[in-house]
């Protein structure tokens, strides 16, 4: 399919490249935008925001019932008691709770919209012409893509991020994970499982291909 | 716009691609074509509906076979020559230019040059704006059935086509937005009450698609009709209704 | 399949490209083409709703931007793989031969050597099948308001989307015809009327559409429901009558 | 835009005109198709069908309003009256009549289903991406864009052919042309006119444009 996201990878020099350096001369050139700020906001979305804060924000919903309820009943001022700022694609974020009778999809048909804040840039599958499009008509045949196969009799509700709204999954907590603490039990959430494509397993599929190795 | 952009519940688009350790950006361009547009989002060049707008506006055969980022820089250029900030003709002289390596180098050295200092994150599209306390009429109360209008119109809309002339029902009232509709065109801001619209999956796709399945779409107050009013009658439970609730002018107003 | 081909109501494909002049074909290879899918039709290889399903298969970045003649000569690689007439390699084996020169200039031979001797036009699409007197259920009737159903199926179908879950009248009970939805994929052979349908242009587009225009669109007795009949009920006006009308087996049947 | 019709005119060995002839070659060493049947095809269809023959069609209606009754009944009969057969894609013609009331446009959304018998193989605009969009949606607008512009009041009744069903559109005659003969009527009549993207002009703009500069 056409809709890969990296065309140029290794190609340092090709058509974008050049036609990107050439418009960010341009600009700086003009005083529109200033060089020192697009390193700023490369450095923030490469290495600062990222899946890892919304497995914090998870993490302590498990532990921390009051603060699950805070955070899904208003998710900013909640992930703010965590230190999280909000920001661009996330100033309206709304976390949606997976539960054994109701499974949560996040999608943006339109787009791509995604909570940045707490999830990062989404990654290519999420932008994918196939999971737009199929994400609202066929949820139950794209979990089964991701190897999620849910009991038919657990309702599925998609989110489709239409508006200026933002959503994550709270994924449900595996079960056996009563001793773990909450630095554990972030490291156990994944992207896809905030996105609602994956559900939280424990121990991790590597950890138990270990163990059955052993 | 009725675009190969409103893409939901179409087929044929095959396997969902894939990839195990994906870093966030693919090549060093789509790192800079990133922040050169939050940078403009920053400076206020254009809104967020101003660019989707110009995303949609990618002709499709061109949208299809471009990537994410690609969709970004061709909407980005239209946007610069739109907005008068660069011409056609500049941004082809720029690319000569940078293509005999008139420019080369001087990236990589601004970058080697320059750290970062900025310990805050990048905020370029606007922050939120601070909440106003005000009065604005709500038409739709949660648990009410509403029909999402037929719009085809050819400007920015967004309302996918998939959810068109479908009953739902109000599940949120997510307080006051900008709608997008004439601001996508550098028009007025308007503002109203956007909700989640609850969709049963029978409704999208027919009584043969399985239960159990639903959409929640966020949608402005125009988009939508009561299900229960009277064809072209104004309903009871339709009527304007005046809220206490705050004004969340949530979305990015042009300064 | 909702694909890229069902193209009605969409906006963004720019002003229509009119030629003066305009030739039958524009190019040599565009003549064999349309002759090699006609003698194929002929041949019985494969019937047109084959054909139009292999059409829109063709992934959509491809689909729009290839030339009409460029997705018929995808869809016949696709239908003769398929129908194990050619496989991928021997498509490819006779392609490296062509380029070689292998058989270049055979085909220019053979057109100066032999000329048409037929006088009468070809029909390779296998003409119009006789007529059979037999009677067929059908269920509605001229003047009747029905709704196109809504489906969305992956697979082949002719249901325009923008017509799905509308409102329209019968105007026409245009006979007896072969379903094309299975027969799209090899299957059965399923006969049932087709109907002119006319849809409001309000109905279709939305309230704010101008008045004065309508579309009549011809769907098959599957896509349709009565608009009078109680949801989920079996109305009396959808009942099936038996009709002495003449079957009309009208659609190429493989033989 | 990329529904252009002819990429490859004057390029004699392209990617197509290479992979055809290659097909070609394969399915005439098969035995499935003969070259000399492929050449009779090509014939009839560039040399022996064309709107010529819907003109004809036409002008009869014109002349003799019986036929004309006989024609918007029931076409296939009533065309063979004139010696005109039935063929592919043209097995189920009907013939919609434009009077001051109502105008009709013929269009297929889904792929680019025309009357061939009659008119020939459709032009490139027939099966551009931009015509089949916007017939069904914005009919006036098409029209405004072939430079006819309706009287408001005229109801518009557009044609999806969607199914084995083709449509032919009978024009209306222009004023003045009482005294032409059957075969000046005839030539009288375009292609555009009888899909009803055009109206029967007397005296063709052509002539009028003569006559302007006399």
């Amino acid at each position: 399919m056409s809709d890969h996201g990296h065309r140029d990878h290794n190609e340092p020099e090709s058509g974008p490249a050049l036609r990107v350096k050439a418009i960010e001369s341009l600009l700086v050139e003009k005083g529109v935008v200033d060089a020192a700020a697009l390193d700023a906001i490369v450095d923030h979305y490469e290495n600062k925001v990222g899946p890892r804060i919304g497995a914090r924000v998870v993490a302590r919903a498990w532990v921390d019932p009051k603060f699950r309820r805070r955070l899904l009943k208003n998710a900013i001022p909640a992930i703010a008691e965590l230190g999280i700022p909000s920001g661009p694609e996330g100033e309206y974020l709304t976390v949606v709770e997976n539960t054994p009778e109701v499974h949560n999809l996040i999608v943006c048909t339109l787009c791509s919209c995604y909570p940045w804040p707490v999830l990062g840039l989404p990654p290519v599958w999420y932008k994918s012409f196939a999971y737009r499009s199929r994400a609202v008509s066929d949820p139950r045949g794209v979990l089964r893509e991701f190897g999620v196969e849910l009991d038919p009799r657990v309702e599925i509700r998609v989110w489709d991020s239409s508006a200026e709204l933002r959503y994550m999954a709270l994924p449900m907590r595996p079960a056996g994970t009563e001793k773990l603490s909450e630095d554990e039990l972030a490291a156990l959430v994944t992207r896809d499982a905030m996105i609602g494509t994956a559900v939280v397993k424990y121990p991790p599929a590597a950890v138990a291909r270990a163990h059955a190795q052993d | 716009m009725n675009g190969i952009h409103d893409m939901g519940g179409m087929h044929g688009f095959g396997p969902i691609p894939r990839e195990t350790n994906e870093p966030v950006f693919h090549a060093a361009w789509e790192r800079r074509m990133f922040a050169i547009v939050l940078a403009a989002f920053g400076a206020r060049i254009f809104n967020v509906d101003e660019f989707r707008r110009a995303i949609e506006r990618i002709p499709a055969a061109d949208y299809l076979r471009s990537s994410y980022y690609e969709r970004w820089m061709r909407a980005l250029s239209a946007l610069l020559q739109e907005k008068n900030i660069a011409s056609a003709e500049e941004i082809e002289a720029a690319l000569r230019l940078t293509a005999s390596g008139g420019a080369a180098g001087s990236h990589e050295a601004r970058q080697a040059a320059r750290r970062p200092s900025a310990e805050q994150p990048a905020s370029p599209a606007g922050a939120a704006r601070p909440r106003a306390k005000r009065r604005i009429p709500v038409r739709f109360k949660i648990g009410e059935r509403v029909i999402a209008r037929n719009l085809n119109v050819e400007q920015h809309i967004r309302l996918p086509r998939y959810a068109r002339g479908r009953r739902g029902v109000i599940r949120h009232d997510w307080g006051v937005f900008i709608l997008p509709d004439k601001h996508a065109h550098g028009g007025d801001i308007e503002l109203c009450h956007c909700y989640s619209v609850e969709f049963d999956g029978r409704e999208l796709w027919g009584d043969e698609h399985p239960a159990g399945e639903s959409v929640l779409i966020d949608l402005w107050e125009p988009y939508l009709k009561s299900a229960t009013a009277k064809r072209g009658a104004a309903s009871s439970s339709g009527q304007r209704r005046t809220t206490k609730r705050s004004v969340q002018n949530k979305r990015r107003v042009k300064s």
